[in-house]
C-alpha cells in the first residue's frame, strides 16, 4: 500500500480550544517534551493532561462512559491492551483515513492509531556473552543455558506472551514458560531486568528495547547490548497508541501533531522509540526496522489478555 | 435554698444512691462524709445535672428536676468545686474566673478576697495546690450560683495547707451567702468546718445533724467509728444512767430505753490515771499527737478502751493505769448486738 | 440512655468510609473466587512480609520511641523529627534507591568499591518496608511511654533489677497497646504497599491484585482486594484484643545517658536513619550530578503542600467525633474500627473504587475536593488514632467544670475540649498530612486534571528513568515534611507545659 | 544502718538539697516532713541511687555512694514504696510481691501478716486503695531491704484509711526490725508514727528530734508552724522563765539567753475560762474537733492565741474569756523578729 509521507507541524492546522488527554503509564516523562513543544506551538491550546498508569486509566474512562460522563478528548497509552479495553467498550472514534495513510499499512486501524513502536529484545551483558552466543528463536532460549531476568507481571511482556500464544499456540508457549520460570530471576518491571542485567545478575534479560538504549546514554560505558531474535514473538514490535473520544475535530488534529515528522523524529532521538511514519530514523542503537524481522501480527489481537493470564497463572509464573 | 427528695441514682441497673432526702437553708454549710465509693460525688453530680436521676426530685426553688423534667447542668445556676481543681489548663487565672462572665465584677470582687491579684494572669500549671484551689473558688463564687457543690475540694492538698484553706473556702461561702454540700473523707474536716454533717453509707443517709450530735450522739455505730476514735464497754443502761466496769456517766439510748447496751466511750470521756495501786488497764499502745496523747488501754475484761491524755504526761505501753468514765454529758448507748 | 453525641457524626463517617468497600463488593460481584491453592505461597510471602515487617517496626521503633522519650539528649526535638522523617519518603522510591545502591554492581559498589550484599527478596522488601514504617511504631509507643509514671521502673530497680531488664519486664509490658497500634498501622500499610515487594521482587498478595488489575480484570482485582481485607479485619480484631490495664498518668521517667551510652545509641541507629533518609537523597544527588539540573515547577511543592494541608484539617474534623464515639460506647469503638479499613486497601484499587464512587458525585469528580475526601478516607485512622489518644487523657471534670459554669454542652467542646486536645489533633493532622504528601494512587486518578504534586512527578520522572530529577522534589518531600512534624511538635510541647 | 553526710542533690544547675546529715540506727523509723517541692522525694531517689548526687556520701554499711562511686539502685539492698503504690499492673498481687524473689518464704510471710492471702491471684487495678498500699509494702518487705524509704506512702487515701494504715505499716516494718525514712506532709503522722522526726525546708534540715522535741521545742518558728497550731505572744525571758501579759511559765531560750522573745504557745498551754469579771480577750472564731474544740482568742493589744478546750465547754465567737498561761513544762521562746 501507498505510504503518505509524513507532514511537518508548519503545515499542519493550529490547535484551538480545549483538550484533555488522559496520559498513560511514565514514559510520560519523555512524552511530556512533546507535549510542551505542541502547546507551545499553538498557544489558543489548552490542552489538560491526566497522568497515570495505563491500565488505571482505561478503567477510568470505561467506569465514566457508564456513568454517562466523559472528561476525557484523548487517550494516549504505552500498551494495546489498553487501548483494546477502550475500543472494545466501543468509546473511541474512528480515524480519518488520510490520518492512518501516513503509517505503515501493518500499523493501520480503524479507531485507534499507534504513535511509536518498541521492540521486543534481548538485552545481554557484554563482559559475560557475546552476541553469537545467544539463540536467535526466542523459543530456542529456553532450551539454551542462560540465565534469565523477567518481569512476567509487566504488559509489555504480557503482550509478547499472547503473541507466543497466537504464532506458537498455548502448549508450547506453556512449555516454554515454564522452562524459563526454572532459569529466571523475576523483577518488577523491565528497567529492573535490564539493570539486573548490566549488573552482571543474569545473562539476558527480556525487555522492551528503550530500557536499554536509555541506560545506556545514562551510563555510555554499560556493559550491556541489545540482541534480537528473527521471525518470532521476541522480536514483536508493538506500539504505544492513541484513540480519540470525542468526535471534536480538534482530537484528530492533535493526533496529526503526534505523527508529524517533527514529533516522531523527537520521540526516536529523545525516547528511543521507534518511529512510525516513513522517513525518520529509528533511534541510535538499534538497527533499522526493515533490517530486524518482526512477526506479522494483528496488534488489536494483542488486547485479548485473559487467555495469557490465565496461562501464565497455570504455568505458575504469575 | 435546695431540697431534695426520695433522690435515687442509677448506674445502668446498680443502684449507687437511695432514697435521699435533704434540704439546705440559705447560707447553710451541708458537709456530706462517707467511705470511699458511698456515692458521694454520685450525689453531687446528680444535683448539678450531670448524670441523670432515677427517681425522686430535687428542687432548687428556681427550677425542678425529676427523673422525667431534665434541667441541664448549664440551666441550674450550680456552683461545682472539684477535687483536681478542674482549672482549664489552657487559660490565666484570670481567664478562668472569667470564663462565660459578661459582668466581670463580682470576678473581680472574688480575686481581690482570695488575694489572687498578683497571679491573674498566670496559667494554672504554675500555681501551687493552695492557689489553684483559691482560682476554683473564686471561679465557682463569681458565676453567682446559687448553690455550691464542693467535691472533696481539699483531698490534693498538703495536710498543713489544708488547714488553712478549709478555713478561707467556709468564709468564702458564708461571705457569698450561699448554701453549700460539701463532700469530704476527712472526718475532722467534716466536723469543723460545716453547719450540719450528713453521714453516708453505701448510699444511703445514715445520720443528718449538726456536727455536735452527730459526734456525741450517732444514730448507730458506723456512723460513731467513722466520725472519730471510739470504743465501746458493755454495761446496764437505765433511767438515763449507765453503768460499766469503769464507772457510771448519764447517757441516751439511740436505738433502745434500757437493758444490756454497749456504751460509746470518745477518747475524751476516760480519765486515765497512773497511780501506784487501784490500777484496772493496761497501756498498749500510746500515739503522741502534739498537744496531747492517745492511748489504748486494755481492761481486765479484754475491752481496749482509748483515752486522751496532755503531752505533759508520759505514759508507755505496758503501764498499768486506772482508768474510769468522766463526763457531764450523756453517753450514747446501743443495745447489745448478740454474740 | 441517651446515645452520645458523637455517634451520628462517627456512624456517617464508617459509611462513608465503607463505600470503597461497597464498590469492590458490587465490582467483585459478578467474579468467582479466584483464590486458588496456587496463592497459598504468595499468602504465606505476604503474611512473612507483613510479620518480618512488623517485627523490624518494634525492633527499630520501640527503642527509637524509648529514646525520644526517655532520654536526655541535646536538640531532642530535632532528632524526633529525624527519627519521624522517613515517614516523608514514598516506600517505593526508598525500595527503588536501595536496590540501585546495594548489590555487587550498585551505587556504593560502583562509588566505594565495598561489595554489599543486594537488596532484594523477602529480607530485601522486610527491611526496605521497615525503614519507611517504623515511624508508625515510634510515634505510637512514644506517646504511651509519655504517659507512664515513672515510679514503677524505680521500684522494680530498687527490688533488684536493672534499668535493662527493667525496660523489659515493666516498661515494655505497659506500652503494649502503643506498640500494637503502631504494629497495625505498619501491617495495614505493607499489606497495601505494591511498589516496595515489587521492587524487591516478592510475590505478594497486593502483586497478584496488580497483574489482575492490569490484565483488566477490574472483578477479579476487586475481589482480591475484599480477600485482603479480610485479614485486614483479623489483624483489627487481634489488636483490638491486646489490652493494657490503664494508668494514672506521672512524671515521665528521666534517664541521663554518660558519653558511651550516648555514642552507642549513635552507632546503632544513624545508620538506619542514613539508609532510610540520607540514602535515597544521597543517590538522586547522585543523578542530579550525572544528569545536570533541568529545571523543575516549584509550584509542584504548593500544589502538595496545600492539598495535603488542606486534608490533614478534614481529617481530623472527622476524626474528632469519631474518636469521640470510640471512647463513649461498644458501638462507637466498632465504628472507629470500620475506619480502618481504608489504610489497607492497595492504593491502585482504592483510587479506582474511588473514581466509581466520585463519578456517582458529578459535580466532585475530578476536583480537588474529591481528591480531598480520598486522603481522608485513605488517612482517616491516623488521625482518629492519635487525637483518641489524647481525648483518653482528658480530665473528664473539666468538662462537667464547664458545664456548671454554664456553657452548654457544644461550648464546653469548643472552649475546652477542643483546645485540650489540640496536641493529639496537631499530631493526627501532621500524620495524614505527611501521608498525604506521598499518596501517588489516589493522587493520579482523582486530582483535578494536570494537577500534579510532588509524589506524582517523582512516579513520573521515576517511571522515565529521569533519576535526576527526582533529587529536588525528593528533597522538597522530605523538607515540607519534616516542617510539618515540627509544627506538630511544638503544638506538643506547648500542651505539656499546661498539664 | 544508714549514714548520710553532707549531702547535696542537684538538678541542673538547680541545688534542690544541700548539706544533708543524718544517720539511722537499726529499727529506727526517720519521719520526714515538709513543705511541697522542699526536697523530700529528691532525697529519697538518691538514697535509693535513682538519682545522681553531687555531693557527701551515703553509707550503708554495706556499700558507700559517693558523686565519684555510683551505686546502682539494684545494687542498694534498698527496699522503697511509692505515693501512688506503683505496683505492677500486669502482675498479680503474688507476683508483684514475689517479683525477683528467689526464695518465696518472706513473701509469704508477709502476705500472711499483712492479710493478702485471698487478694493473691488479683490484679492490682482491682484493689482498693488500702489493699494496694499492702500489697505495696509486702512486696517491699519480702525482699528484705537493708533499709526502707517511703514516699509519702498514704497520701493517696483516705483519711479515714490512713489512719489504720499508718499504724499497719509502723507495726510491720517495726516487725521486720529494718530503719525507715518515712516522707509525709502530714504533722499528724509525722508526730505520731515515728521515731524521729526530720523537719525539712528548701532543701535544708531544719531539726531532726523525736516528736516530742520538734513539737515542743522547735528549732525555729518554721518548724513550730509546721508542726501544729502555734500562736506567739510577746514576753520577756529571763533565768529560765518567761513573762507575758496572760501570765508566766517557765520557758527555754531555744535562740538566745535573755530579753525580749516571743514566746511558743500551743493550744494546749492556754488555758481559757469563761467568767463575768477580769476577762483580757475575745473569742474570734470556735473549731469543732470532735473530743475538744480549738478556740481563737484576740487579746487587748491585738496578739491572736489559740486554745483548746473540752468539747463539754460551749465557746463562742465574741464571747469574752479569760486567757492564761498553763504548763508545767518550759515553753520554747525565740528572740524577738526586728519589726
Ligand atoms: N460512671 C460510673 N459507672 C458505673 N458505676 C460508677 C460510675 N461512677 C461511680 N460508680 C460507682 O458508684 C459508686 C459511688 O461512686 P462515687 O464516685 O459517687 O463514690 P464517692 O463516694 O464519691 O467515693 P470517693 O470517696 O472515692 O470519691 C461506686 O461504687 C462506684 O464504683
Ligand atoms: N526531674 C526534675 N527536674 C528538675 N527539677 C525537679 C525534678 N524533680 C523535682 N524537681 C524540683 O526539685 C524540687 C524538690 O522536688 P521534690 O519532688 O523532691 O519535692 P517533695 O518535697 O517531694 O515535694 P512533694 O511534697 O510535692 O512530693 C522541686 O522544686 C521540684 O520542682
Ligand atoms: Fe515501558
Ligand atoms: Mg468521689
Ligand atoms: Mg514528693
Amino acid at each position: 500500500a501507498n505510504i503518505a509521507n509524513p507532514v511537518s507541524v508548519d503545515s499542519l492546522p493550529k490547535l484551538e480550544g480545549e483538550l484533555t488527554l488522559y496520559l498513560g503509564r511514565g514514559e510520560g516523562g519523555l512524552y511530556e517534551n512533546v507535549l510542551q513543544a505542541i502547546e507551545k506551538k499553538n498557544p489558543n491550546l489548552k490542552l489538560g493532561i491526566r497522568r497515570g498508569p495505563t491500565a488505571a486509566l482505561a478503567n477510568t474512562i470505561v467506569a465514566e462512559a457508564k456513568a454517562g460522563v466523559r472528561r476525557a478528548d484523548l487517550f494516549w497509552a504505552v500498551d494495546s491492551g489498553a487501548i483494546g479495553l477502550v475500543t472494545d467498550a466501543g468509546l473511541a472514534q474512528p480515524i480519518p483515513s488520510d490520518l492512518s495513510a501516513q503509517l505503515q499499512p501493518q500499523f493501520r486501524y480503524k479507531e485507534w492509531t499507534p504513535v511509536t513502536g518498541r521492540i521486543r529484545t534481548l538485552p545481554y551483558n557484554t563482559s559475560r556473552l557475546t552476541k553469537e552466543q545467544i539463540p536467535t528463536s526466542i523459543m530456542e532460549i529456553a532450551d539454551s543455558d542462560l540465565s534469565i531476568g523477567w518481569a512476567p507481571a509487566y504488559a509489555s511482556f504480557q503482550s509478547f506472551v499472547t503473541a507466543m500464544r497466537i504464532l506458537e499456540g498455548d502448549d508450547k508457549t506453556a512449555k516454554w514458560l515454564k522452562k524459563i520460570k526454572k532459569r529466571s530471576k523475576t523483577y518488577a518491571g523491565e528497567l529492573g531486568v535490564v539493570m539486573g542485567v548490566e549488573r552482571g545478575e543474569v545473562d539476558i534479560g527480556f525487555a522492551n528495547h528503550y530500557y536499554t538504549l536509555r541506560l545506556k546514554s545514562g551510563k555510555p560505558d554499560a556493559k550491556l547490548d541489545l540482541a534480537f531474535t528473527q521471525n518470532d514473538a521476541g522480536c514483536l514490535v508493538n506500539a504505544s497508541g492513541v484513540l480519540a473520544l470525542s468526535d471534536d475535530p480538534l482530537a484528530t488534529n492533535f493526533m496529526r501533531y503526534l505523527l508529524s515528522t517533527e514529533v516522531q523524529s523527537y520521540l526516536a532521538s529523545e525516547a528511543y522509540e521507534i518511529p512510525l511514519v516513513n522517513g525518520i530514523s529509528v533511534p541510535q542503537g538499534i538497527p533499522s526496522l526493515s533490517s530486524i524481522s518482526p512477526p506479522k501480527i494483528d496488534l488489536t489481537q494483542l488486547a485479548d489478555l485473559r487467555p495469557t493470564i490465565d496461562l501464565m497463572r497455570s504455568s505458575g509464573v504469575l | 435554698m435546695l431540697s431534695v427528695s426520695q433522690l435515687s441514682i442509677d448506674y445502668g441497673s446498680n443502684r449507687v444512691v437511695s432514697d435521699l432526702n435533704l434540704s439546705l437553708g440559705n447560707n447553710e454549710i451541708l458537709m456530706l462524709v462517707g467511705p470511699t465509693g458511698c456515692g458521694k460525688s454520685t450525689i453531687l453530680q446528680a444535683l448539678a445535672g450531670l448524670i441523670p436521676i432515677s427517681e425522686g426530685e430535687i428542687n432548687s426553688g428556681k427550677w425542678r428536676a425529676t427523673p422525667k423534667i431534665t434541667v441541664p447542668a448549664e440551666k441550674r445556676s450550680v456552683g461545682m468545686v472539684f477535687q483536681d481543681f478542674a482549672l482549664f489548663p489552657h487559660l490565666t487565672v484570670q481567664q478562668n474566673i472569667f470564663f462565660r462572665l459578661k459582668d466581670t465584677s463580682p470576678g473581680e470582687h472574688w480575686i481581690k478576697l482570695l488575694g489572687l491579684d498578683e497571679f491573674r494572669n498566670k496559667k494554672p500549671a504554675t500555681l501551687s495546690g493552695g492557689q489553684k484551689q483559691r482560682v476554683a473558688l473564686a471561679r465557682t463564687l463569681a458565676h453567682q450560683p446559687d448553690f455550691v457543690l464542693l467535691d472533696e475540694p481539699l483531698s490534693n492538698l498538703d495536710a498543713a495547707l489544708k488547714d488553712m484553706l478549709r478555713w478561707d473556702i467556709r468564709n468564702a461561702l458564708k461571705a457569698a451567702g450561699v448554701p453549700a454540700i460539701w463532700v469530704t473523707h476527712d472526718q475532722e474536716e467534716a466536723l469543723s468546718v460545716g453547719d450540719r454533717v450528713g453521714v453516708l453509707q453505701g448510699g444511703k443517709i445514715q445520720q443528718i445533724d449538726t456536727p455536735e450530735r452527730c459526734f456525741s450522739m450517732p444514730n448507730n455505730r458506723f456512723v460513731a467509728r467513722f466520725l472519730g476514735e471510739a470504743s465501746f464497754i458493755s454495761g446496764q443502761f437505765s433511767q438515763g444512767q449507765a453503768t460499766t466496769s469503769i464507772g457510771n456517766a448519764p447517757a441516751h439510748g439511740v436505738d433502745c430505753d434500757s437493758g444490756d447496751v454497749d456504751v460509746l466511750l470518745r477518747p475524751d470521756d476516760v480519765l486515765l490515771v497512773q497511780s501506784s495501786v487501784g490500777n484496772n488497764g493496761e497501756v498498749i499502745w500510746v500515739r503522741f499527737e502534739g498537744g496531747s496523747r492517745l492511748c489504748a488501754i486494755k481492761l481486765a475484761c479484754g475491752t481496749v478502751v482509748t483515752s486522751r491524755v496532755s503531752h505533759e504526761i508520759v505514759v508507755n505501753p505496758g503501764d498499768a493505769v486506772h482508768v474510769s468514765l468522766s463526763t457531764s454529758h450523756p453517753l450514747a448507748v446501743y443495745k447489745q448486738l448478740a454474740q | 440512655m441517651r446515645l452520645p453525641a458523637s455517634y451520628p457524626m462517627a456512624l456517617l463517617a464508617a459509611l462513608i468510609t465503607l463505600t470503597p468497600i461497597y464498590v469492590l463488593i458490587t465490582l467483585a460481584s459478578d467474579t468467582s473466587s479466584v483464590f486458588d491453592s496456587h496463592n497459598l505461597d504468595i499468602l504465606a510471602n505476604t503474611l512473612s512480609l507483613m510479620a518480618l515487617t512488623v517485627l523490624g517496626s518494634i525492633l527499630i521503633g520501640v527503642p527509637l520511641a524509648f529514646i525520644s522519650a526517655y532520654v536526655h539528649l541535646p536538640f531532642k526535638k530535632l532528632w524526633l523529627v529525624i527519627f519521624a522523617a522517613p515517614l516523608a519518603i514514598p516506600s517505593y522510591i526508598g525500595a527503588f534507591t536501595l536496590y540501585a545502591a546495594f548489590g555487587p554492581g550498585g551505587e556504593i559498589n560502583n562509588l566505594l568499591g565495598i561489595p554489599t550484599p543486594s537488596m532484594d527478596g523477602l529480607s530485601g522488601a522486610a527491611i526496605v518496608m521497615t525503614l519507611y514504617t517504623f515511624p508508625f511504631v515510634m510515634m505510637t509507643t512514644r506517646s504511651s511511654l509519655l504517659s507512664l509514671d515513672a515510679s514503677m521502673v524505680n521500684a522494680a530497680r530498687t527490688l533488684g533489677m536493672s534499668m535493662t531488664q527493667s525496660v523489659f519486664k515493666v516498661i515494655l509490658p505497659r506500652v503494649v497497646n502503643g506498640i500494637a497500634a503502631g504494629s497495625l498501622l505498619v501491617a495495614l500499610y505493607t499489606l497495601s504497599d505494591f511498589g516496595t515487594p515489587a521492587m524487591m521482587r516478592l510475590d505478594t498478595f497486593t502483586r497478584v491484585i496488580y497483574v489482575e488489575y492490569n490484565a483488566f480484570a477490574l472483578g477479579r482485582a476487586a475481589m482480591l482486594s475484599l480477600q485482603l481485607m479480610v485479614i485486614v479485619g483479623f489483624l483489627l480484631m487481634i489488636e483490638s484484643q491486646i489490652k493494657t490495664a490503664t494508668e494514672r498518668q506521672g512524671r515521665p521517667l528521666i534517664l541521663f545517658p554518660k558519653k558511651w551510652q550516648l555514642s552507642a545509641m549513635f552507632i546503632t541507629f544513624a545508620p538506619i536513619l542514613l539508609l532510610a533518609i540520607g540514602l535515597p537523597l544521597a543517590i538522586f544527588s547522585l543523578w542530579l550530578a550525572r544528569d545536570g539540573f533541568s529545571g523543575f515547577d516549584f509550584s509542584i511543592a504548593w500544589n502538595s503542600t496545600y492539598a495535603s494541608a488542606i486534608a490533614a484539617v478534614v481529617a481530623v474534623i472527622v476524626a474528632i467525633p469519631v474518636a469521640h464515639a470510640a471512647l463513649s460506647g461498644k458501638a462507637g469503638k466498632v465504628m472507629e474500627r470500620v475506619t480502618y479499613f481504608g489504610f489497607g486497601i492497595p492504593g491502585i484499587v482504592m483510587g479506582t473504587a474511588l473514581v466509581y464512587g466520585g463519578l456517582q458525585l458529578p459535580f466532585l469528580y475530578q476536583t480537588l475536593g474529591l481528591l480531598i475526601i480520598a486522603y481522608t478516607l485513605r488517612f482517616l485512622p491516623l488521625a482518629v488514632g492519635s487525637v483518641r489518644t489524647s481525648t483518653e487523657h482528658l480530665d473528664p471534670s473539666l468538662v462537667k467544670s464547664a458545664r456548671v459554669l454554664g456553657a452548654s454542652p457544644r461550648e464546653a467542646f469548643m472552649r475546652i475540649t477542643l483546645p485540650l486536645t489540640m496536641r493529639g489533633i496537631i499530631a493526627g493532622a501532621a500524620l495524614v498530612f505527611l501521608e498525604s504528601m506521598r499518596e501517588l494512587e489516589a493522587t493520579l486518578l482523582l486530582g483535578p486534571t494536570g494537577f500534579e504534586t510532588l509524589s506524582t512527578y517523582l512516579w513520573r520522572v521515576y517511571e522515565a528513568g529521569y533519576f535526576g530529577r527526582a533529587a529536588i522534589p525528593g528533597l522538597l518531600l522530605v523538607v515540607i515534611s519534616a516542617c510539618a512534624l515540627a509544627i506538630m511538635l511544638t503544638g506538643e510541647k506547648r500542651n505539656q507545659l499546661e498539664h
